[in-house]
């Protein structure tokens, strides 16, 4: 009864987030227009980690380097004088070129070796940017960056960059889902499951890691072009290992593998923080009680979190939803399946 | 089951759930003291999982087990720390009593003894399943559970094991619950036998019994069985 | 040749401190498949705690060992968080240490406040030939060795350690054993959390701490613990060490800006020639 | 008011806030500003350039007619692109010099530059004949790099050569490589740029291999983040610093002598300890805007007019903005200390120039 039905249903939900997707910006308040940005931007950031966590079962903790590559990529040629829109092309198509040449040793390593391979080279990258000053502007940082915009047309305002950024995001999620029901996408699942099995069933294993890990790393490059566009600064400090962790924990808290759980996983995580800040910026909090509330607060819903659901809020919500309409619908292989999956994964970390 | 003695172990309407599937869906078992029993099944059907609901490590959804003594399973595939000495495999094998001599194992395979200081990774897979069997043994076991003696081995090493099983059982009167998928074997040195299939008893009795009955032959024995 | 000898010496020097910082990672993912994430907090709060006892008046020796017993402690108690139920994945693991990292700070402030601390270890320098090195970091290189051979001798020899290794080694067959892997996970966390503790109160008086310097010597102690793929002692001792020695020779020979990241470069190269060697790398 | 309340630069940013508070606290207890009342928001950059962005966005949707910035020059740089947009006065406590040169119509700083602080340690090393001085800076730190270059450039004009040049990055813990260069370089003086835990762990380092030379800090270390956990190692290592921070050994001669007294006191009474750099800085920050809306009123461009004709003195010495200059200190501002005793006491270099007036 519910299976036709299901579908247009889903359509109808799909069609409302995304009319209040678009309807929010301009009737946010200003601090919220630029977190509702920088909520999209580690959208996209944690979708790409979480596929390549969730769906090739491979970890990095140095995804902020795409993020900082992608920022620089689009920013460096827009200082000197070139169209900035064409750093929306420059940013994720170096980021994930750079990816796709370091994929191929680094990619040999597994599990924790490849999650500290990538966290080296985000140090390394960080080095990297820091020491070249003539082209990066150094510790210092690269300012001036132009605003996004195609002639006349500019992005200046945050409410214009949040529309750029969700559109963005949309573009990204489409590509994903698109990915993810692929036949490569089926493959990328079974590279997750058992990387063995999936080279003996003929998928060509090191060339599918490469390109999910090149696509992740473009992902990032993309929320870094429109990040450098939308600050008009950008430094090696912008780009922390903590902002690397930030994204795992994104991904952890909205699910692995999960398409809706990055944009749930960044949106939580941001949000928590922010309401931590305005909190703690009350009149009348004595010294250190900002550190202390925001540390303590972040802290034990994250470890709370991850107690309770294990797999992540989304995975749980849609096994809980799955759970309810078993009763009306036949067996519910997915949801098992999904279980498994975010368990397997798990053993990947 | 023989009249009158409490058995061993007593398992009664056993369910075992993994997420929403369901690997066991009552299952009712019994081993009387010194009796060698036989659970035989084809893969997937539910074996491994009532030995590992029995050992306790995993948790049942609904049912009974009581066991009146102490088990040690030999898990499928020998499961070996493979860095470690065959001694100190063996001698982990004690860690639930206080008894970590290992001469008696020593004494039912003698052919350890020159094995004892190398990497159990480095065993053949025959010397790997007496190691397997010896750790189990050093538990003092009142009931042995052993799933797929006969896997991967040699005909020849799966008869000198089973030997050695059989011989056992007679001496120190030990019960043993034999789990195969090599029904002919199961069936050959146990006095009575429990087929499993898609997580439910299908049949039990003595192996006599089971040897004769067409479904066995047909699915578990390849046709006419053959004395 | 002296000045080789100079760079080697300091190398060995931060290289052992990095290595004494990987124990606590092996000891924990060793036992329990979970990077803790906390494990530089363990050195901060041993630190700290040593500060303290040093400052009420504890004698220099006692006050480190207490700081040192009480990281234990603390251990035991991430450990028992980070384990949460029975069956919590590895990843949730991971995501609670750094929970509990973060949380850390919110203790440091509140105890200690948000300054940094450091107190007086010893002092003076030990010259051979003309090679000489801090009398601290000699007692830390010591206590490096040391720590690698009694954790040897403990995994290797005695029946707890063995017991614990075969945790490690396959977690199913252990609990067929009757070995109690989720109590074995703890004891884990607590001697990981000691030997955090000692890395800190042996650093405290060479490198300032503050609340959340937790994260530089975490990543340095990541970084050796890797080489030995998380779980052999003594290759991470080697990891400490070829880390220490190529960030020394890079300062020394060329420019220091670059040592962090070329040292990195090198420990992947080395990974990555052993992973070609033998075939990926196994998990 | 962006500042650093939680992140690395926690310890900086909330006595930033304190110093602000008790500004604002003075200000309205003596009746505010012609009659008004003083109204500051306080918000955390997290030691991020993009949250610093996301909360100089809030406060100016609040309607704020000015901002005070983060001690994090990251946060200040990524702020002034849109502080130049929406032209809204913006006073910083970064100390790093690019915020200020080329000059920005609506950025002003409260630091002493870098290259007045280079400028005065050159001053004092021309003095001691240090003519042949080895440095060490940070070259991932944007304060140190600027600090650096900016007083090589000016060594020569004092006759000072820097005969080595050593660099460390984030994560040094081990400087003998270093240590041993400046060693075997015969250099009279060893002069450091770096913040955060580096010069501490130099400075214990650096006592250890009995080096034998002077070591000079920059005044990124002129407070007790660094002098504290140096401890006895940090004994005698000369360090510019402002005049507030030696506000208890000035002349009573020098114009800041009274207000760094009154707001020394106040600061101690409250805190129970003696205000750091980072303390003056906030305090700074919001007397400075004051003054401005006190003389030419309380609009965006009004306080701008009237900040870029400040004089006001200050614990930090007297401010002097103008059109072509947006950091007001001078060389008078910066005094060269000596640690003793964990305390900052003017070298007898500066007690001279401080008795002159200079």
């Amino acid at each position: 009864m519910i299976g036709p039905r299901a579908p247009s249903r889903r359509a109808l939900v799909v069609a409302v987030l995304a009319a209040a997707t678009l309807a929010l910006p301009p009737v946010l308040p200003p601090e919220w227009q630029s977190l509702y940005v920088f909520i999209g931007l580690y959208a996209i950031v944690t979708c790409g980690l979480s596929l390549l966590m969730g769906f090739a079962g491979q970890v990095s903790l140095g995804q902020a380097a795409f993020y900082a590559i992608g920022a620089y990529a689009a920013a460096i040629p827009a200082v000197h004088g070139a169209p900035p829109a064409l750093g929306l092309l420059t940013g994720p198509v170096v980021a994930a070129a750079i990816a796709a040449a370091i994929g191929v040793p680094l990619l040999r390593l597994r599990g924790h070796y490849l999650a500290f391979g990538t966290l080296a080279f985000q140090l390394i990258v960080l080095t990297f940017i820091a020491e070249a000053g003539d082209l990066t502007g150094g510790d210092i940082g690269l300012r001036g960056i132009p605003p996004l915009g195609l002639g006349s047309l500019q992005a200046v305002t945050p409410v214009q960059y949040a529309y750029v950024t969700w559109l963005a995001v949309t573009a990204v999620f489409l590509v994903t889902r698109n990915v993810v029901r692929s036949r490569p996408g089926r493959a990328l699942r079974a590279l997750a499951t058992s990387e063995s099995a999936a080279a003996a069933a003929g998928v060509p294993v090191a060339a599918y890691k490469v390109e999910v890990f090149a696509l992740s790393a473009g992902y990032a490059g993309l929320a870094g072009a429109i990040y450098a566009f939308f600050l008009s600064y950008i430094a090696p400090g912008s780009f922390p290992i903590l902002l690397s962790i930030q994204f795992l924990v994104m991904a952890a808290v909205g699910g692995l593998g999960a398409v809706w759980g990055s944009l749930v996983g960044a949106a939580v995580v941001t949000l928590v923080v922010q309401l931590l800040q305005e909190i703690g910026s009350l009149p009348a909090m004595p010294t250190q009680v900002p550190a202390v509330l925001s540390y303590a607060v972040y802290a034990l819903v994250l470890i709370v979190v991850m107690l309770l659901l294990p797999s992540g809020i989304v995975p749980a919500l849609t096994a809980r939803a799955a759970r309810r309409r078993r009763d009306d619908v036949a067996p519910t292989e997915a949801t098992a399946g999904d279980d498994a999956r975010a368990s397997r994964l798990s053993s990947v970390l | 089951m023989p009249e009158g003695s409490e058995p061993l172990l007593e398992v009664h309407d056993l369910v075992v759930r993994y997420g929403a599937a369901t690997a066991l869906d009552g299952v009712d078992l019994a081993v009387g003291r010194a009796e060698m029993v036989a659970l035989v099944g084809p893969n997937g059907a539910g074996k491994t999982t009532l030995l590992d609901t029995v050992s306790g490590l995993v948790a049942p959804a609904a049912g009974r087990i009581e066991l009146r003594g102490r088990l040690a399973q030999v898990p499928e595939g020998r499961r070996l720390f493979p860095e470690m000495t065959v001694e100190d495999n063996l001698r982990l094998g004690a860690w639930r009593v206080r008894d970590r001599r290992v001469g008696p194992v020593y004494e039912l395979f003698p052919h350890l003894v020159e094995l004892r200081r190398r990497k159990a990774g480095s065993l053949s897979c025959g010397e790997q399943q007496m190691v397997a069997v010896g750790r189990a043994l050093m538990g003092q076991p009142d009931l042995l559970a052993v799933d797929e003696l006969s896997l991967g081995l040699a005909p020849q090493i799966v008869d000198t094991l089973a030997e050695h099983l059989q011989d056992l059982n007679r001496r120190s009167g030990m019960a043993i619950l034999l789990v195969e998928q090599n029904a002919r074997l199961a069936l050959d040195i146990c006095s009575r036998a429990y087929v499993i299939e898609a997580g439910r008893i299908a049949l039990s009795g003595p192996s006599e019994q089971l040897r004769s009955s067409p479904e066995v032959q047909a699915a578990y024995l390849g046709g006419a069985y053959e004395e | 040749m002296t000045l080789f000898l100079q760079y080697l010496a300091a190398g060995i020097a931060s290289g052992s401190t990095f290595a004494l910082v990987a124990t606590g990672f092996v000891v924990i993912y060793r036992v329990t498949g979970v990077i803790n994430f906390a494990q530089g907090v363990f050195a901060v709060l041993g630190g700290f705690l040593a500060y303290s006892l040093l400052h009420a008046g504890v004698a220099h020796g006692l006050a480190e060992g207490v700081a040192v017993l009480i990281t234990a402690a603390i251990g035991l108690v991430v450990g028992l968080v980070a384990l949460g139920r029975r069956g919590t994945p590895p990843l949730a693991s991971l995501i609670v240490t750094l929970g509990l990292a973060i949380f850390s700070y919110a203790v440091v402030i509140t105890v200690w406040g948000d300054l940094p601390i450091s107190y007086d270890g010893l002092s003076g320098l030990l010259a051979i030939g003309g090679v000489s090195m801090q009398r601290q970091y000699v007692l830390i290189v010591g206590a490096a060795v040391v720590t690698f051979l009694a954790l040897a001798l403990f995994f290797g020899r005695t029946y707890l350690g063995m017991a614990l290794t075969a945790c490690s080694s396959d977690q199913r067959a252990a609990r067929l054993m009757g070995i109690d892997v989720w109590r074995m996970g703890l004891l884990a966390f607590a001697v990981g959390g000691a030997l955090g503790g000692l890395a800190g109160v042996l650093l405290t008086p060479l490198q300032p701490v503050q609340f959340d310097s937790d994260v530089g010597i975490a990543v340095n102690g990541f970084a050796a613990a890797i080489f030995g793929g998380l779980v052999r002692p003594v290759t991470a001792f080697a990891g400490g060490l070829v880390l220490g020695v190529a960030e020394a020779m890079v300062a020394g020979y060329y420019r220091s800006s670059y040592e962090t990241a070329i040292a990195l470069a090198v420990m992947l190269a080395l990974m990555l020639w052993q992973a070609s060697r033998r075939g990926p790398t196994e998990e | 008011m962006i500042t650093s309340l939680t992140g690395a630069y926690s310890a900086l940013g909330t006595n930033d806030k304190l110093g602000a508070l008790q500004a604002e606290d003075e200000i309205n207890k003596a009746g505010g500003i012609n009659g008004r009342k003083i109204d500051l928001t306080i918000l955390d950059d997290q030691t991020k350039p993009d949250q610093a962005v996301t909360s100089y966005n809030k406060l100016v949707g609040d309607g704020v007619v000015a901002v005070i910035g983060s001690s994090y020059s990251g946060s200040s740089l990524a702020v002034i692109p849109v502080v130049d947009r929406d032209k809204i006065p913006y006073v910083s406590t970064a100390a790093a010099d690019d915020q200020v040169t080329p000059v920005h119509a609506y950025v002003f700083m409260t630091p002493p530059t870098a290259a007045t602080v280079g400028d005065r340690l050159l001053q004092y090393m021309k003095a001691k004949g240090l003519t042949k001085v080895a440095v060490l800076y940070n070259s991932a730190n944007a304060f140190a790099e600027l600090g650096w270059k900016s007083m090589k450039a000016n060594a020569a004009k004092y006759g000072v050569d820097f005969i080595d040049q050593e660099t460390n990055d984030f994560s040094t813990t081990n400087y003998t490589p270093q240590l041993t260069h400046v060693k075997a370089s015969g250099a009279q003086a060893l002069m450091v740029w770096d913040t955060g835990p580096g010069p501490v762990t130099v400075t214990k380092q650096f006592k250890d291999q009995g080096l034998g030379i002077p070591l000079i800090m920059s005044h990124a270390e002129a407070s007790t983040l660094y002098a504290k956990p140096a401890g006895a190692a940090a004994e005698n290592v000369i360090v510019a610093t402002s005049l507030g921070v030696v506000g208890p050994y000035l002349p009573s001669a020098n114009a800041a002598s009274k207000v760094t007294a009154a707001m020394t006191k106040t600061f101690q009474t409250a805190n129970k300890y003696y205000p750091p750099q980072f303390a003056f800085d906030g305090y700074n920050a919001l007397e400075l805007i004051a003054d401005a809306i006190k003389r030419t009123g309380a609009t965006a461009s009004q306080i701008q007019q009237g900040l870029e004709s400040s004089t006001l003195t200050t614990p930090e010495g007297t401010y002097r903005y103008s059109k072509t200059d947006h950091y007001g200190l001078g060389l008078a501002d910066v005094v060269i200390a000596r640690i003793k005793n964990g305390n900052f006491v003017p070298t007898a270099f500066s007690a001279a120039l401080l008795k002159e007036g200079k």
